[in-house]
């Protein structure tokens, strides 16, 4: 792998070592500062909520419950870190991996289900929590958020004079993402409207069985250079210096300073999907090696050396956390199919013959088997 | 209101309302008036600010609306319908101009799984009242890509309108009504009518604006020319030829019903069956191949709902299955006079 | 050939062909022949090399033929065609893997204004004898975008190519002659089929692989169950269902004629048009949404060539005009056996 | 306009000042080392004659003779400069407005019409002259050209230890056309994949009427940067510098390097084609300002300097031009219509079912017309 590489270490923002030491950085430590230990804390229980409720729902998947599940374990860091960095004015574009951040914008994570056990496409109320819908579509959506950016500076909720209200975007994709034409695009559009967006890639090193080398020779922050965009790349499994940098990078946008881009290299430790099987395409001693730089157990280090994880705190996230599965097995297992005919609900906002059409023939040959049912 | 004695007489209000003007002014006319009545509606594309876009049909609403709400955008197709889903998310309705027919592909992912499909995908909570015109057709002895015919290749995809308009008067009340609909409306002009004039009532769709009016409308055809031997069914740039063959089968005492089917998605079928099942005998024109266009669901919906009343096979007169040939060969690609007349005689012998 | 003696006889020979294979598995055979007849022959894709494809279909092709023949590439669909037209320009003939049919809309603009149109653009100098595998349509549980049918969508350009195979011999043979047409060729698979089982001669398509005879054969609807009261036309995934419907049906006393059509452009009109005069009723099954769908053109060509010899109407069983529902829902979206035998019924009430 | 925006002229490789005098620049000075007075004297008369062809073409579209003309008025020493640079074993991928590329690989001039009298969609045999035939879709080409670019590689054309045996592509492409997808995905792809391609950029400072500003915020040749592909920014009217830069990427490319891109920084001195009417959107001052850079006039200033344009050469240039009008003129004029069924050629290369029918009704219906007038 070549020093250069889209898979190197190098220029990574860390304030968090692989052993939980802090390391000093005076360049992002003022955007970590306000990272006391209640808030490490939180960090942590929304990480290790993350983690369960990804496992819950694998196996949910495992025993038939969900049709598809798309874990994000390794990732946690990158996205808790990020997550928190955002504030009720901002708005939220994630792909479709990114449950932490869901967390983050209080989405009931059970309730995120419903699209993975096949009952719809959407789930959560994107603009009750300011937080879109998951986009399969690879990089579809970072036009979507390039130009909600575009419609927030336009309604003067960047740099409006008290920063408190500013708000920005930000847009969660992947590796393999940056190849597609639309996030290039995005990246256009973002710059020459100077919109207030922040593009967070994922780099968790696969798409799919791909390694990030097919996608780009060089390290994919680099990709902003090109449109003018600044950048930063971060140690995608510190929760620190993802907050750091994320907080900068939005205060950044939301200052009227225009887009950012943030790398956080990180690791999916997982296969892709519930559908993958990781071991086709990686190594074992790959997997082990970030094993070794799990991103929760870093922070628990950390605060561990601190004195700052007591036992009764670990207890009740524990207890948290089994809640949580409970609940999301109940719920999960609770839900009916609709009716057949809600199929045919929100095609079109206003009615359209064709559709109103068909649904009057599918409700008659519905009747259809009633009838002959009751006449049997 | 006060100054009553001051009105005019109705009569002659409504008439000071009709003006001649070309389908390209009447589009033009159309989105000024969207743009003075809601702030929100804002005008997309390549080179339609200072420019006017390159058939003018933007002409002057740079200069009096600013960048801001005529924006030159980036040239990227995709990039153009992307960004325009994510302002429609914050309420903006963007009224999109592809420059020409065969450049919508790039933007063809954006319309086909996320335009279409957003409102769905939302359980209605999101819904995308974009507006993409795009000049249509051929018959301007353009180069390759200028004169494409896409509107089956949408068509066949649920949760888009589309419609095109035939004359000035449904130009001008139909781009409005377009943009008033919450749902995503392609809005396909047919550019070799775009110097056509006629007279448009710019009063009369003033009461039709709200959004259930609007959308309704927008997917109602209309018998352009009523008759009783054959039907025949046009739309955009076809209208015109079919109300041509009219005349002259009429001249050979034949008797055509012309149906301007407006819309596309939906496709208003209770209008076109009642008119089939009266004459027995339909032919479609359209400039698309017939291969799998829209005179295909014609036929085949005609044929569902009006089977025992029909003399003969459903006809379609449009392009051929080849790529749009080059100019010097259009006259004889396009579905012309001469050939509707044929199909009206071959419905004719049966 | 000096060794007469010990040949076999030629009956061994042939049933010593005769392997049982799943369709994914007659996939993954007749592309490794199509590699080693011909080292131009490429394949590229996401996720096609070390995995093997999602579904497996290229399994063991990256480990034998090596990265430079079966790539990994860039997660960019318009890419992946693009770059392929550029290699195909100079004699390589690239197989290309649409992860799924959702996500082919990308490439859309370089199939349609490239990829079709070259050969024609060109005056005939540069051919494109590219392939794009598509694993299409539903049934499998799965999540927006995998379960899409897409022919349609396609069939109305000209300059392309569409077939599907419904039995792994089909796959087996259709895929290598696909490869061998100098047309672009789409390729779609019924991922719901991949691990249907059937026998597979390896050795019949041997002496049908050169352009011509390829090109023709993968063009041709085959009569997959003869029948005198109804025909059923269906394609890919829904082949099985109709089979399925006329041994429903005959076990009630109606007839039904199968064709599998096997390709959707060209469409074999000829054996469609000598059925339906044959039996007269006419019900057309596909996955895709019924309107402006690929029924919608056999309804029309059938209306216009049997006209009067058709008894009822052609009918379409079908998607609806929605987006492909979640999955709880797909298996009341898609055209059922009994969806099928309601259609049939209602034909044979005429 | 910002120092550092894509309008400005930082960082510009000049060899040839705008009153014709030679610039030392050490680094790119061996690139240009080979350029004789006979050399100069080539691009002038290869500058002059796309120039009158031009000229006579936008005359004939007045006329009504041709449907439409894009004129490259002002883009000669691009043209020129880059496609003399052009070897045997190379494939140029143009756009549509390469009409001075076309020259350098020997297309006849007028023949290049028939697409412009609408005639056919294409025009030259793309292969004998390795230049493809024009796209008109933007971008859609880049890909075209990386494909084939890595097909040369595969081939055994690139770095084969016989340098002069050593092919490479170049594609051109204007600054509106980086804002499309398809042109970065070429980007990603060529890079991914080392591809022996170089990306020649004439930002002519117009996509019809919008300046580059609305594509970038940045001089284009940066967007190489996000790629890791390395890049030049050229003054495109200085036809030596062109010249040498060119050189130097295509060996690069050739030698098996892999991919490089050009900005040529230039002016479109007409309007974007006949159709257009540039007095919408630019000034008369801007457009003086630019006459004065004018690329032929630099170079014919530059070699009256060193005496070497004497008055034969230039009267046969004269001479030759006249003829190359008189000659367009009278084969455009010449041109008939193909018969009609031709249309119906090419359109697949094995027969296909629904051609083939039409065709044949195509050919019963017009019959039927002659019939009719038989009998008349
Ligand atoms: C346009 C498109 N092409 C292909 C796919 C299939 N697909 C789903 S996820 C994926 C890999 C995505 O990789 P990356 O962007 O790195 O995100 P990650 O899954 O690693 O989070 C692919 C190829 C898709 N969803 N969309
Ligand atoms: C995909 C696509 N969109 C729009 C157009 C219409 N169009 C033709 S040329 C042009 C501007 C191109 O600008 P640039 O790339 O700078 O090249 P130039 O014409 O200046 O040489 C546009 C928008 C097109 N041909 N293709
Ligand atoms: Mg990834
Ligand atoms: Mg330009």
């Amino acid at each position: 792998m070549e020093a250069t590489g889209p898979l190197s270490d190098e220029g990574l923002v860390q304030l968090l070592d692989v052993d939980g030491t802090r390391v000093a950085d005076p360049d992002w430590e003022p955007y970590a500062a306000h990272l006391t230990p209640d808030a490490l804390r939180l960090a942590w229980r929304l990480m290790t909520i993350t983690r369960a409720f990804d496992a819950e729902a694998t196996s949910l998947q495992r025993q038939g419950e969900l049709g598809l599940w798309v874990s994000c374990l390794g990732q946690e860091a990158a996205q808790i870190g990020s997550g928190t960095a955002v504030r009720e004015p901002d708005y939220v574009f994630p792909s479709y991996r990114e449950h932490g951040v869901a967390l983050t914008r209080d989405i009931d994570l059970p309730q995120m289900l419903t699209l993975f056990r096949g009952l719809e496409h959407g789930s959560w109320d994107p603009v009750a929590h300011s937080f879109h819908l998951y986009t399969l579509v690879i990089g579809a959506h970072s036009l979507h958020a390039t130009g909600y950016a575009m419609a927030m500076d336009r309604d003067g909720l960047v740099a409006s004079g008290s920063p408190d209200k500013d708000g920005a975007v930000i847009c969660y994709f992947g590796d393999g993402a940056t190849s597609q034409g639309d996030v290039n695009e995005a990246l256009v559009f973002a710059s020459v409207n100077n919109a207030p967006i922040v593009f967070f890639v994922q780099n968790n090193q696969f798409a799919i069985s791909e390694p990030t080398t097919r996608q780009s020779r060089v390290p994919l922050a680099q990709r902003a250079d090109g449109f003018g965009i600044p950048r930063v790349r971060v140690d995608g499994n510190d929760v620190i210096a993802v907050h750091a940098v994320t907080q900068w990078a939005l205060r950044h946008a939301r200052a009227g300073q225009g887009p950012v881009l943030i790398e956080a290299f990180t690791y999916r430790m997982a296969s892709h999907t519930t559908s993958d099987d990781a071991t086709r395409y990686r190594t074992r001693a790959d997997e082990e090696k970030w094993r070794q730089r799990d991103p929760i157990e870093r922070l628990k280090k950390h605060l561990d050396a601190l004195g700052e994880l007591p036992q009764e705190f670990r207890d009740a996230v524990t207890a948290e956390t089994k809640a949580l599965g409970k609940r999301t097995r109940e719920t999960v297992k609770s839900w009916e199919r609709p009716a057949l005919l809600t199929m045919f609900d929100h095609v079109y906002a206003e009615p359209h013959q064709q559709v109103e059409s068909e649904r009057a023939w599918f409700d008659r040959y519905q009747q259809s088997f009633l009838d002959e049912g009751s006449h049997a | 209101m006060t100054d009553t004695h001051h009105r005019a007489p109705a009569v002659t209000e409504r008439e000071s309302a009709v003006k001649t003007m070309t389908m390209a002014g009447a589009i033009n006319a159309g989105l000024r008036a969207a743009m003075e009545r809601d702030p929100k509606v804002l005008l997309m594309g390549e080179d339609i600010g200072q420019l006017g876009g390159v058939f003018r049909v933007t002409d002057g609403l740079h200069k009096d609306f600013g960048g801001d709400r005529v924006m030159d955008t980036p040239l990227a197709e995709s990039g153009i319908v992307g960004t325009a889903i994510g302002m429609a998310m914050r309420g903006y309705t963007s009224v999109i101009e592809i420059q020409f027919d065969g450049f919508i592909f790039p933007a063809f992912n954006q319309i086909t799984t996320q335009l279409a499909k957003m409102h769905y995908r939302s359980g209605g909570r999101l819904t995308l009242p974009l507006v993409i015109r795009v000049p249509f057709a051929g018959g301007i002895g353009a180069v390759e890509h200028h004169s494409e015919s896409i509107e089956a290749l949408f068509a066949h995809t649920a949760g888009l309108r589309i419609c095109s308009p035939a004359t000035p008067q449904d130009a001008f009340d139909m781009i409005q009504q377009s943009i008033a609909s919450p749902d995503p409306v392609m809005f396909l002009e047919p550019k070799a009518r775009y110097w056509d004039k006629g007279d448009v009532d710019t009063d009369a769709v003033r009461t039709r604006l709200d959004a259930a009016a609007a959308t309704a409308d927008i997917g109602r055809a209309r018998v352009a020319r009523p008759g009783t031997d054959v039907t025949v069914i046009a739309y955009g740039p076809t209208v015109r030829t079919a109300l041509q063959a009219a005349d002259v089968a009429s001249g050979e005492g034949t008797s055509v019903e012309v149906v301007d089917l407006r819309s596309v998605s939906p496709l208003d079928i209770p209008t076109v069956v009642r008119s089939a099942k009266r004459t027995g005998r339909v032919v479609v024109v359209h400039e698309a191949p017939t291969a799998h266009g829209v005179g295909a669901e014609l036929a085949a919906r005609i044929g569902e709902e009006a089977f025992f009343h029909l003399k003969a096979p459903v006809l379609r007169v449009g392009g051929f299955h080849t790529p749009y040939p080059a100019a010097k060969f259009e006259h004889d690609y396009l579905p012309s006079l001469d050939r509707v007349l044929d199909a009206v005689d071959r419905v004719m012998t049966h």
